[in-house]
């Protein structure tokens, strides 16, 4: 082996060990911010090493995109709102799915090509050994080479027009859930034509309309399949659509001989399946029920709830709490719509510093991603220790005398231990109502994220301080601050 | 080009090792995980290159050139992304200070 | 026979995997883990036929001879042990008729 | 591909497959016991598709060795006590790095007949590439084969002897710890000259004397290595000889080519390595201090301890326990010499039918191997429920009555606080002196692992019961029984 070879094949081991090093670091708190700087520069290893690959053409083209897409996506990743990471993260993962699909497609081309079927007469042979020797294309694939290109041409098609649908739901650019009658059997039916049409195309009868007709399948059935999926249910589906392109990536990384790829794509499928079932698991579901249920959709009658809403003045809640000892403070999705978290964490401050004792309960699935109210409050500055979670707080609720629930709804919800006709029935819920008084912020009647109204709103206990999150967060100060004066 | 059961080897490990490194991992870290691990199959920026590296006629190269765009993308809003996640996590930590975050 | 770098890979994620595996383990399994991974390098007994299927002269058929012995020792012993060992460790669990063990 | 060498192949992945699924199950209690038959499932595939390797000679031998280290082993594994389990597992791990290291010889003598060096006329060609094609040695070795296989067979050397030395060690074979001055020099020295010739015959100079005196060497320094280290301190050394043994079969496995081996040994390398730090650190030693440390060997002055061991007898000891609402058993070394679990578990079921409230509590490193007690009591049948760790008991011996001590030293050894000078000082123990009463069952004024004196037996609420730990243990029975009658 020559020495440029060699070097570039080392850069690739380098770059695998970092990204395994960096995902390890990741997974802990402690060590997470170093973690994605190593595989960073694992990232950069590769990519680096691979423009001096012998035998690269069209370089300048290559330079190009690379400059276009990073900066494109470096600029909007440094300017979006924490809110809309979980969109990002969903854009993304379907642009590399997308790659993913783009290598197989090519590869097939080149097939095709090859065998002479698209009759174009390319200006070099396409059967050229030497030139492909290291990372190039085959030009004639092996027939597991060939499966294994096609399986992940399909996956990393599903995944591109999946995840860019869960994009555009979480952004807002479909709202309505897209379902009509029988969408399971055509989905299946458009399943079983891609696959059908993968194997006759692994099975070496490559031919350019097959090909489109493939791409097109896929890339229906990756719309169809997440159309019906509930905004709030994204989070899992990105999760597995992340597993998805991993493995189309590590497909084609065999496909290519690189080993970089394959490793570093099989880690991110392997991470990605553990971790869409750790999250179905922590919101209650299954990942079956997640693809194809029907949350919120029909359900029973609900409970009906008797008694009324009471309002509450800024000026009284804030008295309230000036003069407990203890308050819980329970974010959830609506502080992060209202971007709330600043103010709540110097209404807290001003509390703490009266000798109130303040925490933070954190319910596993607040927000619409997990760990979303976590990163909201580091964001603020919250310090670690006033945050609560789920098992260590609920029994602390008797003994408080303020629960300040803020923009949560369905994980404060006691129909969620009562009424079995509820579609989040048997969720474990943080027990607000067992505190001395509830006051919660929230703009209006709305309901949360499944959809059902809470019975929690019209307990004796609790008061509604309507508002949106963040204007009245900043009353609270205010009337805080004039306490003071 | 690799032997089948050599990949099947390299399969199975980085499996595991995927598998391993994120069980038994805290919620509030899920997020960030997905995003990390996101970045992580940006790699496939890599293989973009090489085929438009070896496209020859303008319709390959035209698609080669939306692979490595997309690829691209995926690794550097990655990066971003990611960073921007865990940097907070970091300073929220007890002991480090807390006037420094942004 | 494996080319350098894939033998590299399959040694790295080899020991990631071990590594991964065995990080938080508590102390009561360390000797049953000690005993059990002693068993799973047991497999240097296919080796050892491999070398002694292949000896040649007779120095090099006794070696191999001794060879396998010892591999065949590490591997039968390896798994008797660890088993009575995990086989205590199962009937002490709570649940599990008490009345049962050896 | 033709089928046979595919499906041999396949069950070396199977077999790989299997063992990183065992480990797994093996390093959790509740699936422990499965993964061991799993992983014993896959040796016997990998071990059964190796006799059917094509072009393997010399069948016969290779049956009749199987058979007799098999049932050599298995017989004297089914036999032993469960108290000698540590130099069994360093027995049958030297034993590994032996066959490891034989294997090594084998392809550097095969590789200087084909040299031509040895001047022996082999009976057929050296140099029969078809022959060694799957996963037989190669008859020419590239350089990195040469240098992995020559590494493999250090490793596994030293691995060898060091074992066998530990093995006679623990068995009591070597009573004497083995120190003359100069020793580490001469060590470094020995090291130094055996990976001086590892290097030369890496290099391709390799002839038989040459070979030769490269095992002795590694022999030599294995041997020496060892004999300097404390009985006590031969867990950790076996740990570490198991990762070595690991290492040097996935060395050997990538000079024969097969991927099992190269699997298997790397993950048990990796484990074992993790593994002894975690003993280390469990027995609050470093790696380093075990292997070139003087563990009470040299020490300061000892504090000079006051009073008298005030000795109690066994009906007095058992009418104590019977009326005591809390006792608080804590085995230690000596109960695994006495093999006095069964009894013990007989006295606390007693005491347990008289309505006293029973413990067991286990300090981390008590005996001589971690989970050595959990291991005997589990085999006596205790539950897993009375057994508690150190940090959940040591706040509750303040409202214990009784502490029975069977057997323990320097766990329970209060100068671990509070003398600098003492060999074992920093290690955390059980606090059994802030229990009302203490009563010690040892056979005399034996001290512990650390060779030291223990303060607690001269504390005014301890009381000495002497005699050996069964002996002792069936008095009490019998003493309770009376007290029924
Ligand atoms: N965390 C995850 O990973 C994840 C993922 C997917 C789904 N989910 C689901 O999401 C839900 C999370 O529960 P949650 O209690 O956090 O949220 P929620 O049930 O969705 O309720 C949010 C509440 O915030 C209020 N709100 C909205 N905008 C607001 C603003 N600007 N100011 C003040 N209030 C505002 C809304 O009422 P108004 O409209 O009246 O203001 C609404 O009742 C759970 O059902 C969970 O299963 C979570
Ligand atoms: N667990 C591990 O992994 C590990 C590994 C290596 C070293 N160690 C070390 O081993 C020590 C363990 O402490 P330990 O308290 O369990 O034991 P220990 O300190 O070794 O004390 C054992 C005591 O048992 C008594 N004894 C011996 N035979 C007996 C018999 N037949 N009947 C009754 N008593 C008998 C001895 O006194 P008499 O002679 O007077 O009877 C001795 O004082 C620690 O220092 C630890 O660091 C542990």
């Amino acid at each position: 082996m020559s020495l440029l070879p060699t070097l570039i094949k080392a850069c690739y081991f380098l770059a695998a060990l970092l990204f395994i090093l960096g995902l390890k670091r990741m997974s802990s708190p402690r060590t997470a911010r170093g973690g994605i700087v190593w595989a960073g520069v694992g990232m950069l290893l590769a990519v680096l090493a691979t423009f001096f690959l012998p035998d690269m053409h069209n370089r300048s083209l290559i330079v190009a995109a690379v400059l276009i897409g990073v900066s494109a996506a470096w600029w909007t990743g440094r300017r979006v709102a924490m809110t809309a990471m979980p969109q990002m993260v969903a854009l993304y993962n379907g642009m590399g799915g997308g790659a993913a699909a783009a290598i197989g497609a090519v590869e097939l081309i080149g097939y095709a090509r090859a065998l002479g079927l698209l009759h174009v007469v390319p200006n070099t042979s396409p059967l050229q050994p030497e030139s492909w020797a290291i990372n190039g294309l085959p030009p004639m694939l092996s027939p597991v080479e060939l499966s294994l290109g096609v399986l992940g041409a399909l996956i990393g098609t599903v995944s591109f027009s999946g995840s860019l649908v869960a994009f555009a739901k979480l952004q807002g650019w479909m709202d309505k859930r897209f379902v009509f009658p029988g969408q399971r059997v055509v989905n299946m039916l458009l399943l079983a034509a891609a696959v059908v049409v993968g194997v006759v195309l692994a099975s070496g009868h490559v031919s350019g309309p097959l090909i489109a007709l493939f791409f097109v399948l896929a890339l229906l059935f990756g719309l169809l399949m997440t159309l019906p999926i509930g905004g709030a249910d994204m989070p899992v589906v990105i999760s597995l659509y992340n597993a998805f392109t991993g493995l189309a990536v590590s497909f084609e990384g065999f496909v290519l001989g690189n080993e970089a790829m394959i490793i570093a794509g099989m880690v991110v499928g392997a991470a990605g399946t553990l971790l869409t079932q750790l999250m179905a698991k922590a919101m209650n579901r299954s990942i079956g029920n997640v693809l194809f249920g029907s949350f919120g959709a029909a359900g029973g009658e609900a409970q009906a709830i008797e008694g009324a809403q009471k309002p509450v003045e800024a000026s009284d809640a804030a008295v309230m709490m000036a003069y407990a000892e203890r308050v819980v403070i329970v974010p959830g999705y609506g502080l992060a719509v209202a971007q709330a978290q600043h103010k709540v964490w110097e209404f807290a401050q001003l509390l703490i510093k009266r000798g109130v004792k303040v925490k933070f309960a954190i319910h596993p699935v607040a927000g619409r991603m997990p760990g979303h109210m976590n990163v909201l409050l580091a964001e603020a500055g919250v310090p670690y220790d006033l945050i609560a979670d789920m098992d260590e707080i609920n029994p602390e609720f008797p003994a408080t005398d303020v629960a300040l629930v803020i923009g949560a709804n369905d994980v404060v919800n006691p129909l969620a231990k009562t009424d079995p006709a509820s579609p989040i029935y048997g969720m474990p819920i943080l027990d607000v109502s067992a505190a001395k008084h509830v006051i919660v912020i929230k703009r209006g009647k709305g309901t949360g994220f499944a959809g059902i109204e809470n019975a929690l709103f019209y307990a004796d206990n609790t008061r509604m301080l309507y508002g949106d999150g963040q204007a009245a967060a900043g009353q609270l100060v205010n009337e805080l601050k004039s306490l003071d004066d | 080009m690799i032997d089948g059961f050599l990949a099947l080897y390299i399969f199975m490990l980085a499996a595991f090792c995927g598998y391993e490194i994120i069980a038994r991992v805290p919620v509030i870290l899920h997020t960030p995980l997905m995003s990390g691990s996101n970045f992580i199959h940006g790699i496939v920026l890599v293989g973009a290159m090489i085929a438009l590296g070896h496209a020859q006629t303008p319709f390959e190269i035209t698609i080669g050139f939306v692979g490595v765009l997309l690829g691209a993308g995926n690794a550097a809003g990655g990066y971003v992304v990611t960073e921007r996640m865990l940097e907070m996590f970091k300073s929220s930590k007890p002991g480090a200070g807390k006037g420094d975050q942004g």
